[in-house]
């Protein structure tokens, strides 16, 4: 009975938490949070997809919601001419030659037999491709990057409109998530996950340092939106008529406008998302992924090709963090590759799913509203509990004054504590698997 | 004469600091690995663990210091290691008692203790830095080199210097050491294998007279001894900034995977590995070359095989391929 | 009649916060005595001995060894009291070799064990061909074998054994068997849960049989094994 | 029907299995026995593509299968049960045997969004017949049991029910019997027995109890030391003086613990 | 930022805002008495959606009408796009130099009173070859400031003849450089450009190089330019040479007089700045009459600049008087504050040495 109450107690509990905001500070920072809670959603629902229903250990999160973010870049931003110029077609080729080589190299390791002339002939095409690429490439790199490098020096994107980069954003990461599972998913465990974190740490350092491709860590701004922009609508008569009829100045309204707007966006995309994942596991399918994850074993000599099964599920949970990238990229209106750090990008988003509920996809979002918010929360609360500690001291006071300026700190304190206190209570997250 | 002084480079750059670089993540990854091993866990908070225990190792230090207390040429540091061990054991089994202690009783499944110690990390760092900031803390004193640059172009009359610092010097031997003596311990003794045992089936320990609480005791200490070496070692040899320690975590984790989770010998291994790759690929060969190489050859270019941007992701595709050819590290780790 | 030297009285207990699995539930033993238990599958045989061993709730009834009540006692303190016990499943250390699998029987003993440890592979020699192998690559049979070997080592004051003969082969049950008998009769008490039924039946001195948590029959083993309707039940005709 | 030809499997410098050749005919109950560690779940697990065999073949019905992964064994309709019972622990009693048949449409991804109607149609069916092997293993009451909690003879059942949940060509037993009640392992030899009889199913029984050996099966092999040490009937491997020697044994020396 | 990779320089920064709204709320001359209350938010320095999560929670929250902020290039940029744009608030950013930021669409409400990096890799540039320096080695570290500082650096350098041997990033905080020094090492160079952070990643490159005797001399930029530096390393740079945005001496040390005491080190890089940064916002709004964005936006410039009454750091007070009689200031606080182009600091740099393990400023540019 309890636990059938578990879910909207909680979820109302959340809501009510997002209505204080609102009340107290205000809507806006409400819907700030609420927006990136939906996106942290999604987040925590691919990866619970992956852990909590097929027991696949993925600490590589961070990666494929950046490849989400190069996929906002990539199709909203208006293409460099001069650019693509300069050396757009060479480096295409480069790329395309190295990708070739990789594909010669696989042929040749599943045709050849095992043995020195195999492993020579796989160094012989790999190291040549290689070279060959970065022959090929360096230079005409090295005239893109030199073309106006404080404001472009990338080739820029397709200057399609940016929505379309959420389907392309899981597409690439589904991509890169099917490459990394046919060569990483026999490993086990905790194996997985450290071949996993290795490879976003990889996916971070090209963002990083390709800088034709995407600026690397000189960063890409002012990703065109979907929506209008704010100073746009405060300028529209209707919009301000609109908004006075509701009682409301034309600054707040359009911020909330655009917030709300966002928000319904990201909306529905955490809906379907939903609906698909709450159908597949309640399912034959789910209870075969759960069989899978109970005893690989057992399921392989019960017909099931668990191999099959896990590459599928890695890569759609990999697609959903895709999207969830490239929708925070297109919130954001920006690519800072500087900006992806595990702590953030990964081990938060697995707190989110082991606090909500692994297992569980209604879990899994719940966990993504309220860690995100206690997230962003919890760090005037590390101060107001700091003032509370320190009140008894008098002002100036060497502790007092060592204390204060710890506050910042509190926040990660207080974040953990939250955790555990959280952990401690609902071991098994706040809505478990049945 | 030449061929020496590529010799020489190539140690300076590549062989000296690798090794010194491997013995600081192979000290680390003993820690990770025997939690591991034991608790069956992968504990994030260690890399906080580290910094709690070198931050103790600092403030003791500095009160030494103005005590005027030295160690000749040894740093003093090496005199606060005790106390430092000491307190940090007193907090990592404080932290068991009050948080990892549940969760045994519940028999929850290892994410959830990763999750925990993610919780646990967390409030380490604040910890941390609450009490000694956020900013860089030196506390090196004593000899700084063993050989140094200058000495040794003087001694041998090379154009290529050769440095070996004294706290690398006592990295790789205290690495060494703690290696044997840690396999010698879990092996041979029999606390050691009752530690085995535990991490085995805790049941049937149970059932074998086994006290689990002696074996998790025992073995934060160990971890609390280890993670405070590491710590005041890293400390020293570089400096001592409470972020350094959670980005030192990642490698960590990737020697004891590369070595085999579980396994102390394999921490070693794995240390040198990410060490060795992470150095050998990004370097610039071109200065060994020049000098290995008649004059005719002399290299244009720096080569270079791999820009340093690429360091991390060196070290971690090494480390997916020594997976894929043996799935649970060098010197079979464990899986859970 | 004096009380027996191990006995779990009318225990009602479950696993957790679960239903009760154990109604009622009595089984004794005497000094030298061998006590089987038999009963279908899922009868709760298992968890009567784990009962009596400590490792889950026992609500009511009591467990007393040698006339103490040791009820409350954790497993651990109960095997410095010495009680050995096979478990049913996950009875050996997998990524132990077979000595140290022994080894850690004779955990709590400060006396040389090496004999004691002879007197194992004498018993089972296979475990002396495979003593550096991990156990975890040991046969099904020869894993049993580890296990009743590991508690051997314990030299207990009583032996409490979950189907010690499930899948060893004819020739190493009978030698288990005489094994059994033989350390009966050095004194120890012997309890053990048995689906090879009628064997074992055959060389106990009590049997008892479960059905759903109760006692439904109990008896000298002859008396059982005579029993037209245990017979049917349980022992297959 | 399946025929084993100088198969080794080697772990490291030990030979497990060390050049066995057998042959099971179809429609048999064939019976393996042998000493502890002799091979025979080393054997199953080669056969049934859990290992890949050091060297040697195996063929079912002509066809090289060696070394075939696991799962499209299973599509060929070679089925085996594991004698360290492998139950899926966290699902229940019923959904262990449900996940079982192959080609399921609920299987499929697409079909789970835009097929629910015929999901439920099949589901409906497959219920029935779990609920069905369910009562025939006595177990009915532990449908809705986790797996993972119940007996470690009904683990074994359930690793039987399993192997009856789809039509098999040959079924690969791993000692069922051990840990199962007597009783309920006639009514399982007597399932065995109809299997075979009334839907041809091909069985091959690991298994130390003689009595049940003897009931089931005809011939049987008997292994020792990674090799075929006798084969035929039981009386004639019975009779057997290696056999008799390694395996058998002379019966228990203190018959009745009394003497003491 | 108070989190993150710069969280130890920026810990010196929010106290120094903090002492300019201290100083002008004690005066109790602002708009006539109103007492100003700054309220901090943690960017994360890297956390673009925690940045903006932080500042739209101090903007619509706590309703503040000016930002002192924020602290590294790239969340700032998302701070103005998403927040600051939108509602229409000011933001001074005390230490976000990429040159990006020059041309970010800002409605005017977007300044910072530290120098876009693209100037000072000219001026590092012309020191060096002043010095008869023509080959050097780079390391920056792998983010949009210094590798935006390499670039204007290597830009500038090769122009005016000089080579650089290899420009290669380190990632900040991480546990070893070796494999860093090891490739400058073999490219040579005659001195190693460190374009870091001192209490990050270029203390430990230049710790690195100096052990492994790579490079004796370094050419040092704004980041890595304090008391921490010549405190870390002291003589064994003797001969390095650097340069970082300051007025001038006396400036520097007015500064530090009037900072000193407060709970932060003045001479860390950003600190006056900050202080800069806050004075910039509230003289406007004294001057606007207004603490309205909106309506102060436009004075920013006016303050900042001459014509007027020059100001130092400390004569906040005086400021307020002259602006509120209707008068006209200069702004030079701590830094020499003169806003050129789309509102950023022109950039007076001091030109220092290490001679005998003490920081000589040699002159200005
Ligand atoms: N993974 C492994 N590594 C090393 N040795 C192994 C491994 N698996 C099995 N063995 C060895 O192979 C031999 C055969 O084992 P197998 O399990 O096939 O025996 P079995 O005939 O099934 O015996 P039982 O009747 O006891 O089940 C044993 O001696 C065992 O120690
Ligand atoms: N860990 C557990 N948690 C909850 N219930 C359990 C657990 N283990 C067993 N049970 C339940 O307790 C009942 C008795 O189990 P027990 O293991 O005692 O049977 P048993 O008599 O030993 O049977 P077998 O001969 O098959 O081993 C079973 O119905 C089972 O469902
Ligand atoms: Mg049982
Ligand atoms: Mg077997």
């Amino acid at each position: 009975m309890i636990d059938r109450l578990r879910a909207p107690i909680f979820f109302a509990l959340v809501a009510g938490a997002l209505l204080w905001t609102g009340l107290n500070q205000s809507w806006n920072t409400a819907l700030v949070i609420f927006n990136m809670g939906l996106i942290s959603a999604v987040m925590s629902l691919g990866v619970n997809l992956q852990w909590g229903i097929a027991g696949l250990l993925n600490v590589g999160i961070m990666g494929f919601v950046a490849l989400g973010g190069l996929a906002a870049v990539l199709i909203a931003m208006p293409p460099v001419k001069e650019a693509w110029n300069a050396g757009g077609g060479a480096i295409l080729l480069g790329l395309a030659i190295g990708a070739a080589s990789i594909a010669i190299a696989a042929t040749a390791y599943r045709r050849m037999h095992k043995g020195l002339l195999r492993g020579l002939a796989l160094v012989v095409i790999l190291v040549g491709g290689f070279y060959l690429t970065r022959i090929i490439a360096t230079p005409a790199i090295k005239a893109v990057e030199a073309i106006n490098p404080a404001s472009t020096g990338y080739l820029g994107g397709l200057g399609w409109p940016v929505l379309i980069a959420w389907p392309v954003g899981g597409l690439m990461a589904a991509g890169a998530a099917w490459v990394i599972g046919k060569t990483a998913l026999g490993l086990r465990s905790d194996y997985l996950a450290i071949a996993t974190l290795g490879i976003s740490e990889i996916i971070i350092a090209v963002l990083k340092n390709e800088d034709w491709l995407s600026r690397g860590v000189k960063n890409v701004i002012g990703i065109p939106r979907p929506l209008p922009y704010e100073v746009d609508l405060q300028k529209d008569a209707g919009f301000i008529e609109q908004a006075a009829s509701l009682g409301l100045d034309p600054v707040t309204a359009s911020t909330l406008y655009v917030k709300l707007g966002y928000g319904i966006l990201f909306a529905v995309v955490l809906l379907i998302l939903l609906w698909l994942a709450q159908n597949a596991l309640n399912s034959p399918w789910g209870r075969m992924m759960r069989a899978i994850r109970d005893n690989e074993v057992a399921a392989r000599a019960m017909g099931k090709n668990v191999t099959a099964r896990h590459l599928q599920i890695f890569v759609l949970g990999s697609a959903i963090c895709g999207i969830a990238g490239a929708m925070m990229t297109t919130l954001d209106a920006q690519l800072t590759p500087s900006s992806y750090q595990p702590l953030r990008y990964t081990f938060l988003i697995w707190v989110m799913v082991i606090v909500g509920g692994s297992g569980n996809n209604l879990g899994a979002v719940l966990g993504g509203f309220l860690v995100w918010f206690l997230w962003v929360q919890v760090e005037p609360f590390g101060q107001f509990l700091m003032g509370v500690i320190t009140s008894p001291l008098s002002d100036g006071s060497f502790l007092k004054e060592h204390l204060q300026a710890g506050a910042a700190h509190m926040r990660l304190l207080t974040m953990g504590l939250f955790l555990l206190l959280m952990l401690r209570f609902n071991p098994k997250g706040l809505i478990p698997e049945k | 004469m030449d061929t020496l002084n590529a010799l020489v480079a190539f140690s300076n750059f590549v062989a000296i600091p690798a090794v010194a670089y491997g013995s600081q993540l192979a000290l680390g990854a003993l820690g990770v690995t025997l939690v591991y091993g034991v608790l069956r866990f992968s504990n994030f908070a260690h890399g906080d663990t580290m910094a709690f225990g070198a931050m103790i190792v600092v403030l003791l230090t500095w009160l030494l210091q103005s005590w005027g207390v030295s160690l000749g040429p040894l740093p003093t540091a090496l005199l606060a290691l005790p106390v430092g061990i000491i307190v940090t054991a007193g907090l990592l089994v404080a932290t068991d008692q009050l948080v990892y202690r549940f969760y045994r009783k519940h028999k929850s499944p290892p994410v959830i203790f990763l999750i925990v110690s993610l919780g646990v990390m967390f409030i380490m760092n604040g910890l941390v830095r609450f009490v000694i900031g956020p900013g860089d803390q030196r506390f090196f004193d004593g000899q700084r080199f063993i050989v140094s640059v200058r000495e040794f172009k003087a001694m041998t009359g090379l154009r290529e210097g050769l440095a070996i610092k004294t706290t690398q010097g006592l990295t790789v031997v205290t690495a060494v050491i703690v290696v044997a003596v840690l396999f010698w311990f879990l092996n041979k003794t029999r606390t050691g294998k009752s530690m085995r045992a535990y991490s085995d089936n805790e049941d049937l320990a149970l059932l074998s007279g086994i006290n689990p609480e002696r074996v998790v005791l025992v073995t934060w200490l160990i971890v609390a001894a280890l993670a405070t070496v590491a710590g005041a070692l890293y400390g020293l040899d570089k400096s001592f900034k409470p972020f350094v320690y959670f980005q030192l975590l990642l490698p960590v984790f990737a020697s004891a995977i590369v070595g085999g989770l579980g396994n102390p010998v394999g921490a070693i291994a794995g240390g040198f590995v990410i060490a060795f790759s992470e150095v050998t690929v990004t370097y610039a060969w071109k200065k060994v070359l020049v000098y290995a190489l008649p004059d005719q050859w002399e290299p244009s270019g720096l080569m270079q095989l791999l820009t340093t941007d690429y360091k991390f992701a060196v070290s971690f595709v090494i480390l997916v391929i020594v997976l894929l050819f043996r799935p649970t590290g060098l010197f079979r780790g464990k899986a859970l | 009649m004096s009380e027996p030297f191990l006995i779990g009285d009318s225990m009602t207990g479950g696993y957790g916060n679960g239903p009760d699995i154990l109604h009622d539930c009595t089984v004794a033993v005497e000094k030298g005595e061998i006590a089987v238990i038999v009963g279908p599958n899922g009868a709760g045989k298992s968890t009567a001995m784990k009962a009596v061993f400590g490792m889950l709730d026992v609500r009511q009834g009591a467990v007393r060894l040698d006339g103490e009540d040791i009820t409350n006692l954790s497993p651990q303190d109960r095997v410095l009291k010495g009680m050995g016990f096979v478990p049913q499943n996950n009875n050996i250390f997998t990524s132990m070799t077979v000595e140290e699998n022994l080894e850690m029987g004779a955990f709590i003993r400060t006396d040389d064990f090496s004999e004691t440890m002879e007197q194992v592979y004498h018993l089972f020699p296979i475990l002396r061909e495979k003593r550096q192998q991990q156990a975890g690559e040991l046969s099904g049979g020869q894993r049993q074998q580890v296990a009743v070997g590991r508690a051997l080592m314990t030299q207990p004051k009583v032996l409490m054994l979950d189907e010690p003969t499930a899948g060893v082969s004819p020739i190493v049950m009978d030698e288990l068997f005489d094994r059994i008998i033989e350390v009966a009769r050095t004194g120890i008490p012997i309890l053990m849960v048995e689906q090879n039924a009628r064997q074992a039946l055959e060389i106990a001195d009590k049997g008892y049989v479960l059905v759903q948590g109760r006692n439904a029959y109990t008896g000298t083993g002859q008396e059982l094994l005579a029993d037209p309707e245990v017979r049917k039940s349980f022992l297959g005709g | 029907m399946i025929k084993v030809e100088n198969l080794h499997k080697h772990f490291g410098g030990f030979h497990a299995v060390d050049g066995a050749s057998l042959e099971i005919a179809e429609g048999s109950i064939t019976g393996l026995i042998g000493p502890n560690g002799a091979g025979k779940t080393t054997l199953f697990n080669v056969i049934a593509g859990v290992h890949a065999p050091t060297s040697g073949r195996v063929t079912l019905k002509g066809e090289d299968i060696t070394g075939l992964p696991p799962h499209e064994l299973f599509h060929k309709g070679v089925l085996r049960t594991f004698q360290i019972a492998h139950e899926f622990s966290s699902m229940t009693c019923r959904e262990n045997l449900m996940m079982v048949p192959a080609g399921q449409s609920g299987e499929t991804l697409w079909n789970t969004w835009f097929g629910r109607k015929k999901i439920a149609e099949e589901e409906e069916a497959l219920r029935a017949k779990a609920d069905e092997v369910l009562e025939f293993l006595t177990i009915s009451h532990l449908a809705d049991h986790k797996a993972g909690q119940v007996s470690g003879g009904q683990k074994k059942l359930l690793e039987l029910g399993r192997t009856m949940m789809v039509d098999a060509k040959i079924v690969f037993l791993d000692e069922v019997g051990a840990g199962v009640n007597r009783t309920l392992l006639n009514t399982i030899g007597d399932a065995i027995i109809r299997l075979n009889k009334e839907r041809g199913y091909t069985f091959v029984v690991i298994e130390h109890d003689m009595d049940f050996i003897g009931r089931l099966c005809d011939p049987v092999i008997c292994m020792a030391e990674g090799k075929v040490l006798a084969e035929g009937t039981l009386e004639e491997i019975k009779a057997n003086e290696h056999v008799i020697e390694a395996y058998l044994g002379t019966g228990l020396k203190n018959k009745q613990k009394g003497a003491a | 930022g108070f989190t993150g990779p710069i969280e130890s320089t920026v810990a010196h920064m929010g106290p120094a805002a903090d002492l300019a709204i201290k100083e002008v709320s004690d005066s109790g001359k602002l708009l006539g008495g109103a007492t100003v209350t700054p309220v901090h938010g943690d960017t994360g320095c890297i956390d673009s959606a925690g940045a903006v999560a932080a500042t739209e929670r101090l903007v619509t929250a706590d309703g503040v009408k000016g930002i002192v902020g924020g602290d590294c290039s790239g969340v700032t940029g998302a701070m103005l796009q998403n927040v600051a744009r939108p509602n229409g608030v000011v933001m001074i950013s005390p230490s976000a130099t990429s040159p990006g930021l020059t041309t970010a669409e800002d409605d005017g409400l977007f300044f910072r009173t530290a120098p876009s990096d693209a100037r000072q890799g000219k001026i590092m540039a012309d020191i060096m070859m002043d010095q008869g320096i023509e080959s050097a080695a780079v390391t920056y570290t792998n983010n949009d400031y210094g590798k935006g500082l390499a670039d204007a650096f290597q830009a500038a350098y090769e122009a005016a003849g000089g080579t650089v041997t290899l420009s290669a990033p380190h990632e900040d905080g991480k546990a070893d450089y070796s494999a860093e020094i090891g490739a400058l090492a073999s490219a040579g160079g005659d001195r190693l450009v460190v374009a870091g952070y001192v209490d990050q990643g270029g203390s430990g490159m230049v710790r690195a190089a100096l052990d492994s005797g790579a490079f004796d001399t370094f050419q040092f930029v704004d980041g890595m330019i304090s008391d921490k530096l010549i405190e870390n390393f002291g003589a064994e740079i003797d001969g390095s040479a650097g340069q970082h945005p300051s007025p001038s001496p006396e400036l520097a040390a007015r500064f530090k007089e009037i900072a000193g005491g407060n709970g932060f080190e003045p001479t860390y890089a950003f600190a006056p700045e900050s202080y800069d940064a806050a004075a910039l916002i509230l003289l406007a709004m004294q001057a606007a009459g207004s603490s309205e964005p909106a309506d102060y936006k436009s004075k920013v410039m006016e303050v900042a600049n001459a014509p007027g009454e020059p100001i130092q750091a400390g004569e906040l007070a005086k400021a307020l008087d002259i602006l509120a009689a209707g008068g006209d200031i200069d702004y030079i606080g701590a830094t020499g504050v003169e806003l050129v182009g789309p509102g950023e600091a022109a950039g007076n740099y001091r030109e220092m040495t290490v001679e005998g393990g003490m920081d000589k400023t040699v002159g200005f540019r």
